[in-house]
């Protein structure tokens, strides 16, 4: 019966000996995801924070500027040392891509974040490979190397058109009109990009690129409203804005004149 | 406990509480009932001022606005007297909404008594949730208001320009950028406030082309000294 | 303009006075929350293994059974002493309904489990009303006690049922039928309790009681199986039967015939 | 990077990757067509389990199974060399499910056999899984290979009454309650293999069902010092 | 007409209406709450027929329902002096899953009782809702609770089994083809009805399982006036 | 009752109840697939509006409008002949959407022939549902009508701009600011009509900015020699 | 293209071939409606099996659904006419279900009557879609149909022991495993068929468990005088 | 027939069926693939239209879009001689969303070049589904593609506007204006066309406001032979 079966198994039981072993493995796997997850979920957090900050860059006090970019800088720096340094220990010798969903959402954060970052600095930002060679730490003196998937970078990129798109039309309220126009041009370009990816059978691709095209569109819609306006000078007022310095003073949104 | 008691135990004290509750919940929403007509008819009387450009009727709204806020207070206070101590979040779904619709008119009515933001505490003591034991103003509700604010006054820009008054948008203006730079000093995590105020920019942005249309036109008043920009 | 406007704004200026305060508030909220989540997030999953080992005690043999149960008791009162004390410490002096979500789950599958231990162990379990006011910690001299809400309790107990209906089937497995009936019993009498509830509005109560009432089916045939196995001896066989050892030795399982 | 090379340094590589990708799981699909097909023809094999009490014919089937065993292995060799180094988990979608069929496949064979539970390393070495250097066996899938041997045994010992062998229920009986003990040591998580495990206490519970059955009627052999239970 | 006349001559008289509306539907609520609580508890008292063989037990809990019953007749006869004339389907969302499970519970005390199918007439008749002049019994609604029924007397096969009453299966057997034959000859059109009725296949394979485990192992009593076999 | 009697007396006769909705449901729908063909004609027709500022033409538009709604008029005559007794919410949902949008197109005849508001009675007798003895035009159903006209006359106050007609927009201006001011006086429950009501705000919206427009060039009519207000 | 010539050239056709499609459909749900009808009514007939173990019964039911087959027949026939060339997979949702109930049905004729498996031809000639010019058989639909006749079966085999009919099960246990043994060979694809096959497993082990009971017990008749199997 | 006939004769020739059906799908989905790759860069290379003003960029797209257009006709060549006679439809999910992206896509080189609608034949003739024997193009395909031409122009008419080009959105709007004329002349059954065709209201409006904007500051150009505004 089986009751005296179960009653009968003991530790010297070889399926038992077997089975204690297989307890030790998974339980090691199912602790590692999870600080690898509680890592991803402080790096995504950080990394939200940033962004937000980054958006206060939107001034033409060239100091206070600055400011700004230098703590992002500093702060996205710390990310690097220190967050993704610690998933990085946690992954060495094992299989990053057992673990790569547990951290792949911190991942698409801090590439929004950091590109984001590099766009507000040089007006352009790195590629994968460049961002995926810096994925390196030293740890005892062996090198190890985070797994980072180019998919996450894409997909980073994705959200920051969200971000451009916020910045677009934050700069058209202060009247960065300028800035606009060269924003919606690298949208537009990224997300001539997305259509032309062929990945069949990956929807976030698909739902990615429909949102970028509906950012996009609130762009062109500030751009229409710029060039709209500004064409108008009506006649029987040109003589009055000729003299306004007012006018005179805003020559950077001249060009599209 | 032996399964037979088991309803008598766990399930009819459980009943009890839920029906107690359910008593509570009641009483707040008839309490509501009564607050919430007041606000509507706040909102109706501060609509006229996209109907005129006449000061003294303005002033006029505001100051019906204001009575019906005292009996705004008085809904706050009987509803102070029903939550239990210590339970404002556990049913604060009943009154969150209007509260926030209530910070908007208030701050609607100090805009255009006073021209400057109303701080949390005056907010508070407008809508009565001042030094209350059980109820208070939350601070997300405040600043939901402040948002919503921030959409009727681009409204209002439009609506001035239409009625020749064209100081108001340059009022308007200073006064939304400096909410807006308000706003963005705050770290949001991805709720319902950092949705709203992801649409601020549309209200910035429809300010700033209102002023925008009015400066190509030299229409801008050379205000010395007062108000107006810069 | 607005531009003007932005530049002049400085951190004198009463409004970003004002929301530099706000930040405070809001951060510290948030980050309470997030300390909260990540404790409950720890109270679950060690829950979720003490009520795996708590169903190794289905064994006759009466010393593992002690040491299994010791081993929950154990751990049980450390997520009481530890991972509780903590929430609680993190909620004194605020409100705690407005935190109460960040550790719901956590809650629920800590009376799951607390329960189902007491099941084991006494046959029953303790009154909402009782648990409740062992939710108390002392700090610094002061008397601090966390908030736990009726509803968790009743959604904890539901789960629990899960695990009974687990628990009967693995008695039939291994033999011990009379407590198929008794555990059996004991969901009858809860699933009445759930039917019995009125509480418009909340889905979550109607769908537990939906896989109670699944449950209950299983356990329900477990019974039923026993009983129609058991009722059937044979005529031919009657003798053999009589004469057998094997039978003799289950007269627990006889209390049907 | 200026907007107009962003296909050129973005987007172009990214297409390669994903290409390149496609190439893998192409050649991935390929390979596992011809081990499916295998491994369906070990699953017919064994089912004469089911129709026969005959031992002989027992043992045909196994040696049959080994030989596709065989055909199975050359099939991971092959994979082996497809998979990128440490790439394993990105494309072992594609091969999960037929490798846990086959653990389980290859511990009925060794059940059937010898009557004692496969080891994990042996049961890598039937597959062809031993010591390869990109690809294993992976522990959730040796499991998951157990937990499905469980539900066929359970059918096993019903059938085995049916062509009169009554020692056979008892074997298993022991087997898979030792399986199941192995089981309950581990601490699984909220996943498939959890939920897998669930299904095992319905197989223990029939299979003890069917033992009832046989010592209710006095049917269960009295084997003297041989395999049976007491 | 004037801006004022819009107000005065179209909008007034439509809060009334919309008011008026409310209170319907907030005094249909407060009844159908009351209903539902008798309904609640006919179901608790009835669950008694799944834990005890006891045949006064049963009748105890018939004659309880019985009662209750009363109580939910009350209830509908408000009911239908609220209800606007010939407005029954504008409101009628808000009792029509309460009337499918008290035709169910009046279907199974009247089983319990007396052993046959109660029609429909007598149904209403046990809610109070025959001869209303507002309200009435739905045939839909009367249909779904016998659908109720047909799974809630599987549960009971069942577990009186599990009691030791072999003869209460045969009834519930031949109770529930009667049903199933019935309902083969509606035409259903695609609506919640029919996928009720799908399900009733489920239960009929459930209690004919049961009925074939008695007749296998000679459990079934002889049709004589005596017991159960043992 | 015996089995063939629960055949008889049971079922049989739902089969004829269940029939004799189907048909009435079968005639209801092919009423309502004539009635649609003349509201898509009326549609076709007024889109006019929104490509001349002949008055002539719209006068003509408006003609060809009402003798359609004379053969709507005859459809819910047959319809009043069709709907049994008391079950006009029973079956309503086949003409709801229609009737909504049949109101808002004879409010739109009606505001374009004559410049105000059609009242319910008025839209009734132009629908055809007036005084009818089984069918009556619903207070929602008028409401949801007018709300559609509003978004129309949004996109017509664009339109007319285009075409040159710079007093229409401030006409529509006036009528939807009072259509807004009356619909603000009802408290809407949560329903529908509430969230259609909460998208009026965007047609207001836009109206308004056509005539901030209009204004700040000086287009606005009547306002002296042509140029803007200063 | 001028503006009259788009409507007159390009979207005035359209009209008309939206109509024609409309009218199929409108016809091939009324022949559909026939066909269905006779469907039923084969059902209906054939459920005499689980209520009787009279074989001239079952003859006379098989007899009754030949002749209903007949009408079926004629339906197809007519669909026949109606189908458009080619597009027979345009429309088949129409009539998939139906069909694979009918092969279920026409499957289960025959092995009542024979005993043996209708091919896909035959049953092609019992539907009447045997050598139709625009209308056939489909493959996956005349499969399907035997997945339904297997759990039919299984239920079969419960009632017959309960009627007493022991070797009915063991009839269909040998038909129902050398079913299953065909599907194993098959190398479906991950749609609805595989999905059903899925199911066919628990079909079988319930039979399984029919002939395990009656062998146990000593009731499998001819094997020797009548006790169990040692 | 015997176990081994029912595998020979029955199941054995299903398993050729069933593989010869997954071999034609898989060929369409390679030829599909390439479709795709072309399909993909001609959307690319036409997005130029939304970053510049240059006509002559704008031929050279068109241009490289016909030369792409070609490769596709190669494609559905290939198509035409896999799909066997008779199944376009059990086959065409594989292709029908590409193609209605193509019929955009060709409507819209048209456009860019010649300026009017492309007819449905010369669609056919541009995507190579011409007079071919076993594919064709279906009427909702080049519908659909219709549609999303205009959402397609909408934004075209923002960009171009953007650009300096205002006499591009006039010829915008008139086209849209015909297709949507065109289209309210359907009565089209409730499918994804219908949906579809739903959201067109939105593209004509952001069309009308474009011109609304362009008129009311006067920079409509003059239909003289001239250059726009500046
Ligand atoms: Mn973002
Ligand atoms: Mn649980």
């Amino acid at each position: 019966k089986g009751r005296q079966v179960v009653e009968s198994i003991d530790e010297n039981n070889p399926v038992i000996k077997m089975f204690l072993a297989f307890r030790q493995e998974l339980d090691d796997k199912h602790d590692r995801f999870e600080k690898i997850v509680k890592h991803s979920r402080d790096i995504t957090i950080e990394n939200k924070r940033i962004i937000f900050l980054l958006h206060s860059t939107n001034t033409d006090v060239e100091s206070k500027k600055q400011v700004v970019l230098e703590e992002a800088n500093t702060r996205l720096k710390q990310i690097f040392e220190k967050n993704f340094r610690a998933v990085a220990l946690l992954l060495k010798g094992f299989d990053s891509y057992q673990y790569q969903k547990a951290y792949t959402s911190g991942l698409q954060e801090f590439i929004e974040a950091l590109v984001f970052y590099q766009y507000l600095t040089s007006g352009s930002f790195e590629k994968w490979d460049n961002i995926n060679k810096s994925f390196q730490y030293m740890d005892n003196g062996d090198s190890i190397s985070l797994l980072f998937p180019q998919i996450d970078y894409i997909l980073g990129i994705a959200d920051f058109t969200g971000e451009l798109m916020r910045r677009c039309i934050n700069d058209l309220g202060v009247g960065n009109t300028n800035d606009c126009f060269k924003t919606c041009n690298m949208v537009k370009h990224i997300y001539s990009g997305f259509l032309g990816i062929i990945n069949p059978g990956n929807k976030e691709l698909g739902r990615k690129t429909y949102v970028i095209k509906q950012s996009l569109a609130k762009m062109e819609l500030v751009c229409y409203n710029i060039q709209i306006r500004g064409s108008e000078i009506p006649k029987h007022m040109l003589l009055n804005v000729i003299e306004s310095t007012d006018v005179n003073t805003e020559d950077d949104e001249g060009y599209y004149h | 406990m032996s399964s037979d008691n088991i309803i008598e135990h766990i399930f009819t004290p459980f009943q009890e509480s839920i029906n107690s509750e359910q008593d509570v919940r009641e009483e707040i929403r008839n309490i509501m009932k009564d607050i919430e007509k007041s606000l509507r008819e706040i909102v109706t009387t501060l609509q006229i001022i996209h109907r005129t450009l006449n000061g003294e009727e303005i002033s006029a709204a505001c100051f019906t606005a204001r009575s019906l806020f005292n009996v705004v207070q008085k809904g706050f206070e009987k509803l102070d007297s029903v939550i239990p101590e210590g339970q404002y979040y556990r049913y604060n779904d009943h009154w969150r909404y209007a509260t926030q619709r209530l910070c908007f008119l208030a701050a609607l009515v100090v805009f255009l008594e006073k021209g400057f933001l109303v701080d949390k505490v005056t907010t508070a003591q407008i809508l009565g949730l001042h030094e209350k034991s059980r109820i208070h103003l939350d601070l997300e509700d405040y600043l939901m208001g402040l948002l919503n604010l921030a959409t009727e006054l681009a409204r209002f820009a439009v609506n001035s320009v239409t009625f020749g008054d064209y100081s108001r948008p340059l009022q308007i203006s200073k006064f939304v950028a400096e909410l807006n730079a308000g706003f963005r000093l705050l770290n949001l995590k991805n709720d319902s406030l950092r949705k709203r105020f992801d649409a601020l920019k549309y209200d910035v942005k429809k300010i700033e082309e209102v002023v925008y249309d009015l400066t190509l036109r030299g229409l801008v008043p050379n205000s010395g000294g007062g108000e107006a920009v810069e």
